[in-house]
């Protein structure tokens, strides 16, 4: 790796687009060189840079699992200059992947451990990667439980897959919208994520907690999680700063000593307490 | 200065104000923006012909406005742009006092927006003959020559916008270049982004434009881009009357008259 | 060689010019073909940064049209674009940008022959001025680092 | 690699010059411009200044450009072609006149480059660059290079570095092998080392802080009223970095004509509201007082804790161009 260009990105073709509520897409992508589909690799909780050449590049995270092998995933809202363009892409376009990067998930010291799912809005995908990386190596992990929730009905992405979990009998599914986000039929929770926990949540003991989310609902969840007996160890995020390059040069995600996309993205609440609020 | 800072002190006392925005020593010979919100502090205060910036900048900035009420020491250039702020409706008398200065350095009361004006109606604008002198070398120039030379006096330029930054009537939040979608001109600057750059910044700033300086003042790299701006006042006066700051105009772009005189539209 | 064949865009008015226009093509009169148009809803909303932008992506000349001042659609939008013509043509005449390679022009929606006569003779000013290549040079100066 | 020691005579010197242009070197020195020197492309001798105490612009920018191709691409229906700007050839470049400060600050961006991944592009370019820095025998109020572990003569990252002697000749220090291939290519131009004492012929630069006890300091310094105080004047320009021949955060950027286009390195600046400003709005670093706290972090304790090396060099380049005289050494001094 050491004399190639490191801002080269890979070539991905995109092969399947799902779209999963307003405004957001999925994308599956794969490379466009085989030999590069053979060699790549990533775990649970690292992210790329995804760009439409002319337009630039944005930041994702790898939504799909590693276990799943010759393709990888991102899903992403409409928002900024790189999503709008990556948006009106077409199943077939091509488009560039640099990654992986970042830190990953420690989820081989949470073998035997109780795993719960905290997620808010478009950051399910973050989550996604973990929880089906877990659901492939079911035996790895005691309960399962995950906790998501949403503006409204419509907003909540991965609509058929909240199904499947839904309907597994390994997988403590909850989902919730804010007040006033239902339809008739919905039968979900009414309430915002951090209230919803406190009614819903396992107990703390064993158990690791995974929390993504907005800004705001990270705000609210984290002193529900103390309340409910987690220590800070055992409670993980990822952060989203905005990033450049990836790899801890461009200067933009610092934070305190670390970058975010190099020390980062997963970062444990202890060790988040560490730094100054700049995210 | 005994009188603008026993003014500033009365000021302060009084609670008509929260914060003095003035001149104080700073590095070596030069002097810098001062934010007094003590009366202790007053003592720190200094006018004299070094006191350059253009304070009515920090009028805009949120960073400021968090302070109170302002209290702002105003040379000329600073009244100017003052009144421009006020046309533009940036500013109400409400806001702020205004600590006149005049080109003798004496202090001078205003108790409004068009005691300034009428003021300044004294004081009107007026581009110095050796910029004149200049812009007219400029103009004779061969028209490729002009090119070669304005893109290489661009040349150095890094885009650090300390210019924007530095200009009272920069105030937007954000500015065009700024934004993305779309994306006018280039982030990076390289001979095209620079071009561009300039010439929106001039246009932009064309009729409303005070002639202060503090963009040129600001340039770490001393380009000449006060040239443009003093050359589009030129063509305002020239094309449609005397032109300084008036609150019953408005901005030469923002009107017209049926009769406006051209010579190049077919 | 072959010879320069001068490319030229034109920003018009959608109720004046682009009316104009029309009329020149359905009174059959020919005229050079070197000119794409751009529509736009009045010459108000024509900003400088699009005459910019088109030098920058290879124009060789610009035509910027609209209706005959009092007779805007919107009133007034003419008489605002006047004015910022004058100033942007000042300000790029300092530049040393060539102010020959843009024609500003009023043509109306019944000058269809005056269309046609705006639209040939920019083409030949331009055809004597050559191609742009000062603001081209400028322009690609990231393909020129290409090759070093 | 020892030091060698040289005398190098005037008129030799400007015969180096004009032996290192006549072999089709392309080089960087201080020119006049109004009352600034700002590094520049120089052909002749005659257009170098002497009169500076630092250039405005840092030197940074023949390793680091302004504006840098990171790759081009021709998009068609079909594929999609890259074209790597790691494999053009990148031009042999001579910094002639550097400061010992200029000469310290690639020590940084370096490591900034190097750290993690190799940035192949940057290491390309600074191969390829010889420094030729001379010491300082004058410094202003803006200067303390003393504090931050460097000196008006020092001899760190720079190949040869001159000090003028009284008389008008120059004391030649050959610290790197490239500096020796220089020498050698030109030897007849060098003279045995003289006499002279080279600590006499320095400019003066007094200590003004001890970093070691700015680092600890800011160690606990998040929350404090001085951030605010001494930013209250900050423009939010993004001035002092330009000028920083350290600062080397960047924003990547895309241009497109047509089909074809480039993905660009620009220099992008921690003192813009734009720089980490999300896309949903949300700003981590809401304020300006946020962001001359981060500069000042970076560089005096971020920086440091890291890499063990100081992330400013006292060149005092940021002060002098500030447009509102904020003054970094103000800051560092009143923590």
């Amino acid at each position: 790796m050491s004399n190639q260009n490191i801002y080269i990105p890979y070539l991905m073709r995109i092969e399947k687009i799902t779209l999963e509520a307003p405004g957001v897409k999925t994308f599956r992508l794969k490379f466009e060189n085989e030999q590069d589909a053979g060699t790549f690799s990533f775990r649970a909780g690292q992210f790329g840079e995804y760009s439409i050449m002319g337009v630039g590049e944005s930041t994702f995270c790898i939504a799909s699992s590693p276990t799943r092998k010759g393709y990888i995933e991102c899903t992403f809202r409409q928002a900024g200059k790189v999503t709008s363009a990556l948006a009106l892409a077409e199943e077939g376009d091509i488009v560039g992947f640099r990654g992986p990067y970042g830190n990953t998930f420690p989820m081989d010291e949470w073998k035997g451990k109780n795993l719960l799912f905290i997620a808010g809005g478009i950051a399910l995908p973050p989550m996604r990667c973990v929880i089906w990386n877990a659901l492939d190596t079911r035996e790895n992990f005691k309960d399962i439980t995950i906790v998501y929730g949403a503006k409204s009905v419509d907003d909540l992405v991965y609509k058929d897959e909240l199904m499947e979990w839904r309907s597994r009998p390994d997988v403590k599914l909850v989902t919730t919208v804010d007040p006033g986000g239902e339809t008739l039929d919905w039968k979900g929770e009414i309430g915002f994520v951090p209230s919803v926990l406190e009614k819903t949540a396992p107990s703390a003991e064993n158990t690791i907690a995974i929390v993504c989310g907005p800004p705001i609902m990270i705000k609210f969840t984290f002193p529900v999680l103390e309340k409910l007996g987690f220590t800070e160890e055992n409670i993980f995020t990822t952060l989203e700063n905005r990033m450049k390059c990836g790899f801890g040069k461009c200067g933009r995600c610092n934070v305190g000593e670390v970058y975010v996309c190099k020390d980062g993205p997963v970062f444990s609440y202890a060790q988040l307490k560490l730094l100054p609020a700049e995210y | 200065m005994n009188e603008l800072i026993k003014k500033a002190v009365a000021l302060l006392e009084s609670d008509s104000v929260q914060v003095i925005i003035g001149y104080a020593e700073g590095t070596g010979t030069r002097t810098r923006a001062i934010f007094i919100t003590r009366t202790a502090d007053c003592e720190n205060l200094i006018f004299d012909s070094r006191c350059v910036q253009n304070l009515a900048v920090y009028l805009t900035k949120s960073e400021i406005k968090k302070l109170g009420k302002p209290a702002i020491v105003a040379p000329i250039p600073v009244l100017r742009s003052i009144l421009q702020l006020a046309v533009e409706n940036q500013i109400t008398e409400n806001d702020l006092v205004v600590l006149g200065i005049t080109p003798q350095s004496e202090l001078v009361d205003f108790e409004s927006f068009a005691a300034i004006e009428a003021f300044l109606s004294t004081h009107q604008i007026v581009i110095e003959e050796k910029y004149q002198e200049t812009i007219r070398e400029i103009k004779a120039m061969p028209v490729t020559e002009r090119f070669a030379y304005w893109v290489k006096e661009l040349e150095p330029c890094f885009k650090c916008y300390a210019c924007r930054a530095a200009c009272p009537l920069c105030y937007c939040t954000r500015c065009t270049v700024d934004n993305n979608q779309p994306q006018w001109i280039s982030v990076a600057s390289h001979p095209l982004g620079n071009l561009e750059w300039h010439i929106m910044r001039a246009m932009h700033l064309a009729g409303r434009c005070t002639d202060c300086e503090a963009c040129y003042n600001a340039c770490p790299m001393s380009i000449p881009i006060h040239l443009l701006t003093k050359n589009m006042l030129q063509d305002v006066t020239e094309n449609f009357g005397t032109y300084g700051p008036s609150l019953d105009k408005l901005n030469t772009l923002s009107s017209f008259k049926p009769d406006d005189k051209e010579s190049f539209i077919r | 060689m072959t010879e320069f064949e001068p490319k030229i865009i034109a920003f018009v008015c959608n109720w004046c010019t682009y009316a104009g226009a029309d009329l020149t093509g359905t009174s059959r009169i020919k005229y050079a073909q070197n000119v794409k148009i751009v529509r736009f809803p009045c010459t108000g909303r024509i900003d400088f940064m699009l005459l910019l932008k088109s030098f920058g992506e290879g124009a060789d000349g610009i035509i910027v049209s609209g209706c005959h001042p009092n007779d805007c659609h919107y009133t007034s939008g003419n008489f605002h674009a006047r004015r910022r013509w004058i100033m942007f043509r000042g300000l790029l005449d300092m530049l040393g940008i060539d102010v020959r390679r843009i024609q500003y022009s009023w043509v109306s929606a019944a000058e269809g022959a005056k269309w046609a006569d705006i639209v040939n003779s920019t083409v030949n000013t331009i055809r004597e001025l050559g191609p742009y290549t000062e603001y081209e040079k400028v322009a690609g100066y990231l393909e020129k680092e290409a090759k070093q | 690699m020892q030091t060698e020691n040289y005398l190098i005579r005037k008129p030799s010197l400007e015969k180096l010059f004009n032996n290192l242009i006549g072999s089709g070197k392309t080089i960087f020195a201080p020119k006049a411009k109004g009352k600034l020197a700002l590094f520049d492309n120089v052909k002749a001798y005659g257009e170098i200044t002497e009169d500076y105490i630092v250039t405005a612009n840092s030197a940074k920018s023949v390793v680091f450009p302004r504006t840098e191709k990171l790759f081009s691409y021709h998009k068609s229906k079909e594929k999609t072609e890259i074209t790597d700007a790691a494999n053009s050839s990148f031009p042999e470049v001579i910094l002639w006149g550097t400061r010992p400060c200029d000469a310290a600050a690639f020590i940084p961006l370096t490591d900034t480059f190097n750290g993690d991944y190799k940035d192949i592009i940057f290491n390309s370019r600074r191969e390829k660059v010889l420094l030729l820095s001379f010491s300082c025998n004058k410094s202003d109020d803006y200067c303390f290079c003393t504090s931050v572990n460097s000196g008006p003569g020092n001899t760190s990252g720079s190949d040869v570095l001159f000090t003028k002697l009284p008389g008008g000749d120059y004391l030649a220090e050959v610290m790197t092998p490239k500096g020796q291939l220089l020498v050698r290519e030109s030897i007849d131009l060098f003279e045995p080392k003289p006499e002279e004492d080279k600590d006499r012929n320095l400019a003066v630069v007094a200590n003004r802080f001890n970093q070691k006890e700015i680092q600890a300091k800011l160690q606990n310094l998040f929350e404090n009223p001085v951030w605010d105080d001494k930013s209250r004047a900050c423009l939010g320009c993004g001035s002092c970095a330009y000028v920083c021949p350290v600062c080397s955060c960047f924003d990547i950027q895309d241009e497109a004509h047509g089909n074809k286009g480039t993905h660009l390195r620009c220099w992008d600046s921690c003192g813009f509201g734009l720089f980490t400003l999300h896309t949903s709005g949300h700003n981590p670093r809401e304020t300006q007082s946020a962001r001359w706290r981060q500069r000042i972090l970076h560089k005096f304790l971020y920086i440091p804790n890291k890499s063990k090396i100081a992330g400013c060099v006292g060149c005092g380049r940021c002060s002098r161009s500030c447009p509102a005289d904020i003054n970094i050494l103000e800051t560092l001094t009143s923590l």
